[in-house]
Order: C-alpha cells, then structure tokens, then sequence
C-alpha cells in the first residue's frame, strides 16, 4: 500500500508506522526517515509547486516499487512555513527483510532531495531571508542508486 | 510539432518568481519559439527582472505539463511551462 | 542522548521519536528501524544473555557514537514471546545530516544482528518449534562497516 | 595467568542450554584447563549431551565476563564463561 500526501500540518510518526503495518504479518523490516528543520535557521518556508507534487513523488516511489520488493511505502512532505525543530518530511518502507527496507527509505529520501519540487527559504533569527541552494553532495547521493 | 502559436501558462517558483515579479502568466511566444531553450531566451529579453532570473540558465530548471524537461524540450500550444531553481525539499 | 532498553513489553515509536527529539534544533534527520516478526512463523521467542545484553549494545552504540556525529540513539530491543506482527527492536539515530544518520541506522541493526545476544526460536503454525540459524548475509552486512 | 583451579560459571544458552540440559552451573575444571578451547574439549566429554552441545565447534560461540572470547581466551578463578550459538537477534 502506497501512501502520499503533501500537507502544511504535522504528521504522526506512530499512526503512520501504525498504518503500515496494521494487521500485517509479512513485514520483517521498517525503514524510517524523518527530515526536521534544522537550526541555526529560526524557521523555514517550504513553496512547491502542488501540481506537480504528488505526481513526482509518485513516480519516485514508482522507482523505488520497482527496485526492491516493498509490502508499503509511505512520504509526507509538508509545505509552508515550519519553525526550527518541526518535522519536514517523512519517509517509510516496509519489506520482508530489512535490508530492502533500509535501501528504499535512503533511495527515497535521496530521490525526494533532488527531483521532487520543493524549495526551501531560510530565515535566520534576525530574519534575514535566503533561498537554500541545492547541495552537490545531494545529487551525488541521488546519483548512486 | 509546430511552433508556438496559441498561449502557454508559465509557472515561477522561488527566486525565479522573485526575480521575474511573476507566479503565473499566460503568454503567447512569436513564431520561432518551440523549445524550453527558445523560450527562455525569449522570456529573457521582455525586462531587466526576467532576464536577472534567467541570467544564469545552469541555475534554472523547468518542467513541461509537470514532468522535467531539458532546454530542447519542444512546447506547444496550451502546454504549462514551469521555471524553478534545483529543488532543495525533503 | 543515548538510549538503550531491553524488555519484554512493546515500544511506543511516536513516543521514542518525541524524546529523541524534544526540544532539539540541532537535529536535521532521523533514521529510524523497527524489525518485526514475520509470518508464516505464528510467534518466535526470543532469549538473551541479560548479564550481558545491554553492555554487548552499549558497546555498538559507542562505535556508531565514533563513526559518525549522532546527536542521539535509541536502541529498544524486546525478548520472551512475541506474536507475528509484533515488533521486536527499535532503532533510532539522529544527526545533523541524513547521511550520518540513515548510515548509523543501518549500521546499528548490522551490527545488532551480529553482535547483541539474543536468540530466536521459531514456532510455525501447527507447532513445530526450530532456533532460528545465522545467516550468512547477515555476517556480511555487518562486516562491511 | 595460572590453570583454572577454582569455579567457573558456565552459562548455556538457545539449543547449548537443551542439549547440555544446564542453563546455570558452577564447575571446577581440571588442572590444565585454561583457555576456553581447553574448556570446550573438557566439557565435550562430561556427557553424551554436553558432546551433542559442542559437538560442531565452528557453530558455539562464546563470551568471558561477558565480552565475546576465542577459543584461545584464557579463563580464570571466578570468570563467568558463556556458550551459545551465533546470535540471531535484530
């Protein structure tokens, strides 16, 4: 079972695990990933681009569907304004063995970084404003797999 | 495909809206104009602002009807054009 | 922080994230595994060594602690009789950045499986019981960090 | 460090605990009983069970006060010795 949604609310890491794995007996393995907002920056504005959001995470999960054997698979990722320590985004894949697990939930989140349509706008504490700019390393890691 | 004719919607997103004053706009490009790459030099050439947000075209991505697209990437008539930096979420 | 359980009793995820987090703004990812017990087993019993369990986790802990900048890890890990389904370990590590943190994740249960001393007897649904073996990919995981 | 004249602690656990019939015991080992391989081979022929326990030594393992040891790991008045199979937790 495939789960996506863009939200500006808070998901619920637990319900969500709960979801997943509810009545389930062929599950071995979770992987989990959840993307916080990170300080020194006071607050971040997350704009995306909303037809073409869900779509895109879609075909990422897609992706990651046709490499490993996954029994499901959920992301969230918020947009709008989220305050330093607020969760950005979150990721999950169930599978019979956990390396598959693992393996999708960093394929995943390394695919989300780079190919889903999301900018992030920093706002330091003096409220200085900067747009955070893409990270080489990030395409490196979505490169690998 | 021929070239375009009939009106694009063009999306901007972060500092390309910023820069370009623009979050959605419907546009009629002149004949010529078939490609994400010919669009942009078109686009960069209607105001300081817009040619400011496609200064640096290594910078600026773009997807046609919501799907990633390249600089020759053709577009045609009512295709939804969008211009926006490398993607920072997750 | 550093958090190591051994216990019979289920783990609240939502509640493990919630502490690891709390009032934090360092943090920038969590990785998260929950293993579970998978069918067609009816349940599986798992024994350990208590004298020596939480030192033999502790020790793991630290080694991840050395490989990688973790602004905190959980290991939860249960044993007696669990039900398919149910969840048999959590692990939780919580970095700047999802590299370290998806890598700790992964090297955590790596080395768990390898490392920590439980032991797993099977029981299938008409009965029968068997001790689960060693696998082989399971050295090899672990041997690769 | 001297042969083990004085107890040990010897734990069994998983199929070591069924086979050998023990999960606790305390032993005094013979004079010239002082690594854990000399332990294994001493225990090896105290019953048929305890043989069946090791009798494939590549799959017991085995830790001393509590950290993994080798077969060349010396013992001591007072260790705790342990045997088990290769751990299968996670």
């Amino acid at each position: 079972m495939t789960r996506i949604r863009v939200q500006s609310e808070n998901f619920d890491i637990g319900a969500e695990f709960a979801a997943l794995t509810a009545e389930r007996t062929d599950i071995g393995g979770i992987g989990c990933f959840v993307g916080t907002v990170r300080g020194p920056a006071a607050a971040m504005t997350l704009e995306h681009y909303p037809a073409m959001t869900e779509r895109a995470i879609a075909g990422i999960v897609r992706e990651a569907e046709r490499r490993w054997s996954l029994l499901g698979c959920t992301v969230i990722h918020r947009y709008g304004r989220l305050l330093a320590g607020e969760n950005i985004v979150l990721v999950l894949a169930a599978a019979a063995h956990r390396q598959a697990a693992l393996d999708a939930t960093a394929f995943l989140i390394d695919w989300l970084k780079t190919k889903a349509p999301f900018w992030k706008k920093e706002e330091s504490v003096d409220g200085a404003e900067a747009w955070v700019e893409a990270r080489v390393e990030d395409d490196a890691a979505a490169a690998r797999w | 495909m021929a070239d375009v004719e009939a009106p694009l919607t063009i999306l901007y997103f972060a500092w390309l809206r910023e820069r370009t004053g623009t979050a959605q706009e419907s546009v009629t490009p002149p004949a010529g104009v078939g490609t994400v790459g010919e669009l942009i030099a078109w686009l960069a050439q209607r105001s300081p602002g817009y040619a400011s947000a496609f200064a640096n075209r290594r910078a600026v991505r773009c997807a046609v009807n919501q799907e990633f697209a390249e600089p020759a990437t053709r577009i045609g008539p009512g295709d939804e054009v969008a211009f926006f930096p490398p993607v920072t979420g997750g």
